[in-house]
């Protein structure tokens, strides 16, 4: 819980009033190394271009008279510019190179760069799609020995590779159910998730045409079995069950929810984006679950990329598996790759409900996701799994003393600590804290989610932050904890020291600027 | 382990904070019989970076870059010089590692750039707004048909038969479940398109049609008639572009009425991976925004009334309207939405009309080059990059055969569509400006030998 | 002059107090993405590591018993530390990629990305110095290429490619010089070095065994023609003289000046650190010099990476060119490429003065100056200068009413424009106004060289940056000019918003504090 | 053209700002007569990427890349195995296109790096202090020689025999010019080295002795009574280390008595490169600090007492003090510190004494597999990852065989000392964690063939 060694003033000066940047108190508008960066369109110019291209060569154009006669008015600019802005626009950033960023449920660990310089390789960047398989024999071997990875680690049947993110394999899994209900001519029509599921629960099976009803769960943060079961019946497809679940608890009758869904003709959907806090602990297919998705993109270190790409491989029980998408790869006996699609499903994947996207998946994520398993070993993962759970158990218990913590009574947590807004006062609220931790030099943790606790915070710190890391995060936190309890006024206008101020969110949804238009002025000027 | 910091001695002492003796007492609440004790059988320990490399190496070698031979295929999918300062800007680790920018003070690199993004996109598919980018080419086209169906409350589609066969499958396969209606069947080996069938089947239970432009056969046409149809009739234009390169040559989707836009955006930046991870791109008119689905960048003014950006609109997404949500989809593209715009920016207009005529004038005069070979003949009298020839043989053992010769022909319709007895001639050829005078004069005289 | 588009407040508030970053008013010592980091002494440690190695083979180990048993104590961290550290510690500096950097003699130009991916091809990244020369064509033909474009570029005869950097160039052009007059017997001891030179012309000088002697200015900052005629005679080696010079201007003289060198029996020495003002506009062969030191990064875009590496080849004349360093590459009439190295000297090089460096010099500098040379092709290079030439004038004038500009009077600049703090008042320096440009967002001007002019500010904006661009920083550097001239006292104490503030270096200098030692405290509390 | 953002508008608009009518005149100080016009003959043109991109590769391929296949080269350069996320962080354009950190308020991570670096090196080497870096080994050296100078006003130098030859020829390059006297012989073919002969050599003219260690030849010996001796009689030790991984399992210099300690630090983070760039390391005893030469970076506060890192000492240097400067360099190297400090950060105490133990055991393991074959007699009885075999016959012609069959099998003394016809059979091996085993079986089968 100490402070940072480097950058303390030996002078202290404790209650000098805290300097807003509330102006720019330079000509530039910059502040040394705070630089703000137009937009493109405001420097660059349709004229401008930052690539030189040979001559085409000289023959009749065969555009049907469609030939592009407007301005497509995209600007350009040089290179040296193009890596200037960008540079800049990044520096605006917070990102996990930067710091901590301890967002629950989104499991931002480090991304190693060595998945970096593997997804370069010529052999995996540079292929086609629709290459003759014999030339790409080594792409379809990074899916099928990540398939193989993918099952054992879960202890499951058969998985799917081509979904391309979490919410992606959530519907391939809902559409198994859907397909496996159908085939046996059993056409149900209801979906039960937990007020405390991820928003992509419901939405994918409402997308996939379900009916969506709420699991109760009870005051210690998990499926309350018993009214579960009472819910139970002949018009329930299936449920969607996250574990360890969005309080960051393991849902410790797992096996008995699966077993009363599968009694009652269903199927169990385990949401696995928190798959990181088990991985080499506990294999999904002991307990019973049926279809669950695993984000390459939070278990498997590959890069969230300011919001995507991710990958969402779904790992299939038995019962599932024949219906699971197109294409999918196949090994032959003599190591000989095939691809199973649509021409040859009939005979090798009769069920299949078949294709979700164009191609084979995110192979640029599996490449990287290969690369980061091969790199840890079943001994590493295993030790992911621990270190994640201990990081996150350590700061539950450091920080429960002064911040609010639904469900820390019933037992350790897994790789996420909740806490709310309880005990705040002077109006402040998660929202406070959260823009608060920004001006200490943090990402904020998860707020208001999952919604069956108000205010929440949950805080997922992931296996790679060290010690001296997680202790300092933590003296960060408790410090504008203590001030969110004592109602210091200055939280309701942090952040103070970011590159912007709090935005004005409602000004933006009632009246969206999406695109960039011509200032009037300017417009008129150039008429 | 060394992406792991924690050592022996911090983890006695962080369980001695917690109070615990073990790392097992954490995991109480998973049942005995479920806990794990050693690690997972059958699967490798941990191994160092050279170890890895070799490995990942040892699998690349055992596929052909396309870069390594005479490379010809599209159909989705284009191979493009990317330049060097694009893959620079996509490594910043302020935008590699960096997560959905919800917290908008410490993400408007991120959020500058989707906007720019947005707006970039608009404006080369000619319409009023996009999104911040989908999956790809294929789910974006499915999202614009549910979207049409929100709007018009129809749930009768009808895509053209130009429309790619694997966007037409992940249709399908949706509308299975979702119990909409689409009207499609397989193109036909001609140099006109199907928009005289299409127009003909509009009616006023159509909610859109769906047009790919140029088509999966290379083929242009206009779709005015066809926006000023579906007018008629309330029914939607949605426009699918795959080649987004192409509308810095052809008038834009939007310009000819088209309501809806989508795409792939894969051409700019992406590169072809192996078909992913892509970029679909999904624009509109304006009057349709709130039906959008994904994430929307949108500009705004900070507490001191600095211009900002943040994420808006979010009452259409899955984290606050769940079930009633626009679409399910969470994360998106955007690394290579950023990836995107920088090439984009690199270009500017005035390059992307270089780049795309270079691309058109190649495609010519390899199309003339090819075409000349009895035994092959070109199908198209448009096109912008790729066209269909039709050789005196069946394509796909023809496609084979080349690429043991280290030669990449193109796209057989057989691989398209294996149960299209009529397409199995067919050879899709796309030519970039990636593709040297050495290589068409490769593939031509590999394809005399093949059909001699 | 324009400001920032983008981040201008609507609310203006000008007479607001200029908040200082005095103090730290967070527990973390942090302001948001300013971070502090601390050093890896103090969060390392001896035991951490980011690496796994495999185990080694089990074997006897034969180090004479002198093995390593006391502690190396240098700390390690995981890799997810390791690119956070640097990360951070890397978003404390500016740099090209940051924003405008117009050092005057620096030539901080854009470093296109490509030059660093052509760098890294594994053919030229990774082969070894000594391998036998037919596995190493390639490296060598690049190397030759590389030539051919300077020797072309200068109009010159042959070209030293060893040398590591502008420095070591010089001391091969000066160790040249040397060779040839020992050659013919003539011992001369002095050369000679305007004040206005660069410290590493005097320096070399000096470190290749000269005494050196000034060369007299005249009033308009060039040679004064017939001091330094005065001045030649038996006892002179040469001359070193800078073209374009150090305070931007061109030496309208030089072809007399060389040309009364050598009537004096000695050898004329130009620095080339400039030459970016005219390439593909004069070649220096042109002007009867003798050698000339080319910084490849400086004119040829490789980049100045924090201090370095550079590349300094050295191109001579052909009276110089016999004496030239080992080793070096000749191309055969059949396209074979050929090392010349001692053991063929006798025959092939048999007057060179030796070698300078262990092996072929800086070929990763080269495959970035070669491919930044076919990049622009000779109309591109001729643009280079011509817009680098542009852009300082524009600079010049636009700024000669509000800055004491010594030589602006004389006639255009070349790619550098020279001011003074003339006039500014209330004590305020070039140091002041240097620090308050680094709070608009600019890295300062070269400050205080060339000596010749009292308070010297050296601007070289460089041919890569855009019209707008200039025009901000023109804006800026006009304003903290106007304020320095009005004696604003809070330039005294600028950089304000820097994540340091003005930094001691008296203090550094009287007790040299080099290496991290552990605390006192923490020494203690260990044992 | 890509990197130049001049618009000719822009152009128009600056010149009539400046007041000129065209570009010419402000070009009017040189003379007519040394103008150009056009652009230079006989010079390509401008061109794209792709074009660049392929001539380049074209180059790079004839090129034998070391990890293409059995590698064994040493001999002052060595091939290891450098992690990705080095590369990451000096590409990194806030320390790739940052300038020397003379305005310390924007340059501290610069400034701290070089901190990082002078620590390390400094406890690598068992001296005090280190500077920023120098150009390279062989630089250094010299600069070392040249310290001892001015430190001991003495100018006879004594050379071992291990030094490496290029070094040799460097300090001998300069000495010529600057009178200096050097002793030096080459080396003999002995497990022994030249430590007696170099104790009875030392006398009071003597300024310095210069070893290398390990040496040329791979032998590694106890420098400790040449440290005594050598202060006995006010001369200075100086060790020359250019394999600084060694110290990772043998003594520093330091511990062993040495005043100035110099070497090359392309083994940690730098890469081959065919020789360079690549990155001088030079430590001393804190008394002689001020005669470095080179740059220093130093601890000072900010005017608010916050720590702080400046360039320091300057008055050492060429830019403070012109010729009377301990040396000439400005430029170092310091990407390559950077790198340097990368590595060594993510291997600590602990993974460079893995990865040097990793070196030796395997090199011991391939010495004792080589020396087995008839023909090849190991010559060290210790070494760390180098060692010299000497063959039954020349070795630099079977070198150049095996390199024809792509295995390079190391440095053939006949190379290094091709006027010593006593080295001509001798081949220094280097064996780094790099080396597969099946690249050891390569290597010894092709010796055999070639010795059969
Ligand atoms: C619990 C949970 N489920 C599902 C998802 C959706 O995954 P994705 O964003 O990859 O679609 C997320 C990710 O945010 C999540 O946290
Ligand atoms: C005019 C001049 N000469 C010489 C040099 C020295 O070059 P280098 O730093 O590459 O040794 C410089 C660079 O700073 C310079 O500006």
């Amino acid at each position: 819980m100490s402070m940072l060694a480097a950058g303390r003033p030996t002078k202290q000066e404790e209650n000098l009033i805290m300097p807003e940047q509330t102006a720019n108190p330079t000509h530039s508008g910059n502040r040394a190394l705070m630089v703000d960066e137009p937009l493109i369109f405001e420097t660059g110019s349709p004229d401008r271009s930052g690539v030189d291209l040979p001559d085409a060569p000289q023959v009749e154009s065969r555009l049907s008279g469609l030939e592009r006669t407007s301005p497509i008015a995209v600007p350009g600019l040089s290179e040296a510019e193009m890596v200037r802005h960008y540079t800049r626009l990044s520096r605006q950033n917070y990102a996990i190179d930067v710091g901590l960023v301890p967002l629950g449920s989104c499991t931002m660990k480090h991304n190693p760069r060595l998945n970096e310089k593997m997804a370069r390789l010529k052999g995996f960047a540079d292929i086609h799609p629709l290459q003759p398989v014999e030339s790409v024999q080594g792409a379809l071997g990074v899916i099928n020995e990540l398939a193989m990875w993918l099952i054992k680690l879960t202890g499951m049947h058969g998985v799917a590779m081509t979904p391309k993110a979490g919410a992606h394999g959530e519907l391939c899994g809902i559409l198994c159910i859907r397909a496996a209900l159908e085939a046996r001519g059993d056409a149900r029509e209801v979906i039960l998730v937990p007020e405390s599921a991820h928003g992509t629960n419901p939405a994918t099976a409402a997308f996939a045409g379900y009916k969506v009803e709420d699991i109760p769960a009870n005051s210690d943060g998990r499926v309350d079995l018993e009214a579960l079961k009472a819910r139970l019946g002949p018009d329930v497809a299936g449920v969607m069950i996250t574990n360890p679940n969005t309080c960051g608890l393991f849902e410790p009758d797992m096996k008995a929810i699966s077993d009363a869904v599968h009694e009652a003709g269903g199927f169990v959907y385990c949401d696995g984006a928190n798959f990181n806090a088990i991985v080499g602990k506990v294999r999904p297919g002991d307990l019973g679950i049926d279809a669950m998705h695993i984000n390459l993109h939070k278990t498997f270190s590959t890069p969230h990329g300011g919001g995507g790409p991710g990958s969402g491989p779904v790992v299939l029980s038995e019962a599932l598996s024949p219906y699971g998408p197109l294409p999918f790869t196949a090994r032959d006996a003599d190591g000989h790759f095939r691809l199973i699609e649509e021409e040859t499903a009939d005979e090798d994947h009769p069920h299949s409900f078949g294709r979700m996207s164009a191609f084979h998946g995110q192979m640029g994520m599996f490449t990287r996701a290969l690369t980061y398993m091969l790199s840890h070993g079943a001994d590493g993962l295993k030790q992911v799994a621990e270190d994640a759970v201990l990081n996150a158990n350590y700061i539950l218990r450091s920080l429960e003393d002064i911040l609010d913590a639904p469900f820390a009574h019933s037992g350790p947590c897994m790789h996420e600590a909740l806490f709310s807004d309880k005990g705040f006062t002077n109006g402040l609220t998660t929202l406070d804290l959260a823009k608060g931790m920004i001006d200490e030099g943090y990402h904020p943790m998860t707020m208001y989610f999952p919604l069956v606790v108000h205010g929440a915070m949950l805080v997922e710190p992931t296996e790679t932050e060290s010690k001296a890391a997680i202790d300092q995060f933590i003296g960060a936190f408790r410090s504008v904890a203590e001030r969110a309890k004592a109602g210091d006024e200055r939280l309701k206008t942090a952040p103070h020291f970011a590159p912007r101020r709090r935005l004005d969110e409602t000004q933006a949804a009632r009246n969206p600027k999406l695109v960039w238009t011509e200032p009037e002025e300017f417009a008129e000027a150039a008429e | 382990m060394r992406y792991l910091p924690l050592t022996p001695a911090d983890r006695q002492s962080m369980l001695a904070t917690i109070g615990v003796d073990s790392i097992d007492d954490l995991f109480v609440d998973v049942p005995e019989q479920a806990r794990l004790t050693g690690p997972i059988h059958d699967l490798p320990m941990h191994a160092g970076e050279m170890a890895v490399e070799a490995h990942m190496k040892a699998l690349a070698k055992k596929n052909h870059a396309a870069g390594d031979m005479p490379f010809f295929l599209g159909a989705g999918a284009y191979r493009h010089h990317v330049p060097a300062s694009v893959d620079h800007i996509i490594q910043r680790g302020e935008f590699l590692t960096a997560y959905t920018p919800y917290q908008p003070e410490i993400a408007q690199g991120t959020l500058q750039t989707l906007f720019e993004f947005q707006t970039q996109v608009a404006r080369l598919f000619g319409v009023d707004v996009a999104n911040a980018s989908m999956y790809d080419g294929s789910t974006a086209c499915w999202e614009a048909i549910t979207m049409a169906r929100r709007i018009t409350k129809r749930s009768k589609a009808i895509l053209s038969s130009g429309l790619h066969p694997h966007y037409v499958s992940v249709a399908r396969t949706m509308a299975k479940f979702t119990k909409d209606s689409l009207a499609y069947e397989a193109p036909r080996v001609d140099a006109a398109t199907d928009i005289q069938s299409l127009l003909d089947q509009i009616d006023d239970e159509t909610s859109c049609v769906v047009v790919q432009y140029p088509d999966i056969l290379g083929r242009i046409a206009d779709m005015s008639e066809l926006a000023a149809r579906a007018k008629q009739h309330k029914a939607l234009l949605i426009a699918v572009v795959t080649e987004p390169v192409a509308l810095g040559a052809i008038m834009s989707p939007g310009e000819m009425g088209a309501d809806i836009v989508v795409g792939e955006g894969q051409s700019l930046g992406v590169g072809l991976q192996f078909g992913g991870p892509y970029v679909g791109l999904f624009g509109c008119k304006e009057k349709y925004v709130r039906q959008m689905p994904g994430r929307l960048c949108g500009e705004t003014v900070d507490a001191e009334g600095k211009r900002g950006f943040v994420l808006t609109l979010s009452t259409r997404e899955q984290h606050i309207r769940r079930e009633k949500a626009t679409s399910n989809i969470c994360t998106n593209s955007g690394l290579c939405a950023l990836a995107f715009t920088a090439h984009m920016t690199l270009l500017g207009e005035k390059g992307l009309r270089q780049l795309a005529m270079l691309n058109h004038k190649k495609a010519v005069q390899t199309a003339d080059r090819l075409s000349a070979i009895s035994g092959v003949e070109l199908m198209n009298d448009s096109f912008f990059n790729e066209f269909t020839l039709v050789l005196d043989k069946d394509a796909r053992p023809i496609v084979r055969a080349l690429a043991d010769q280290r030669i990449l022909a193109g796209v057989s319709l057989g691989r398209l569509y294996p149960d299209e007895e009529p397409l199995a001639h067919g050879l899709v050829v796309a030519v970039t400006e990636t593709v040297s005078d050495d290589d068409v004069e490769a593939l031509a005289t590999a394809l005399e030998g093949a059909l001699a």
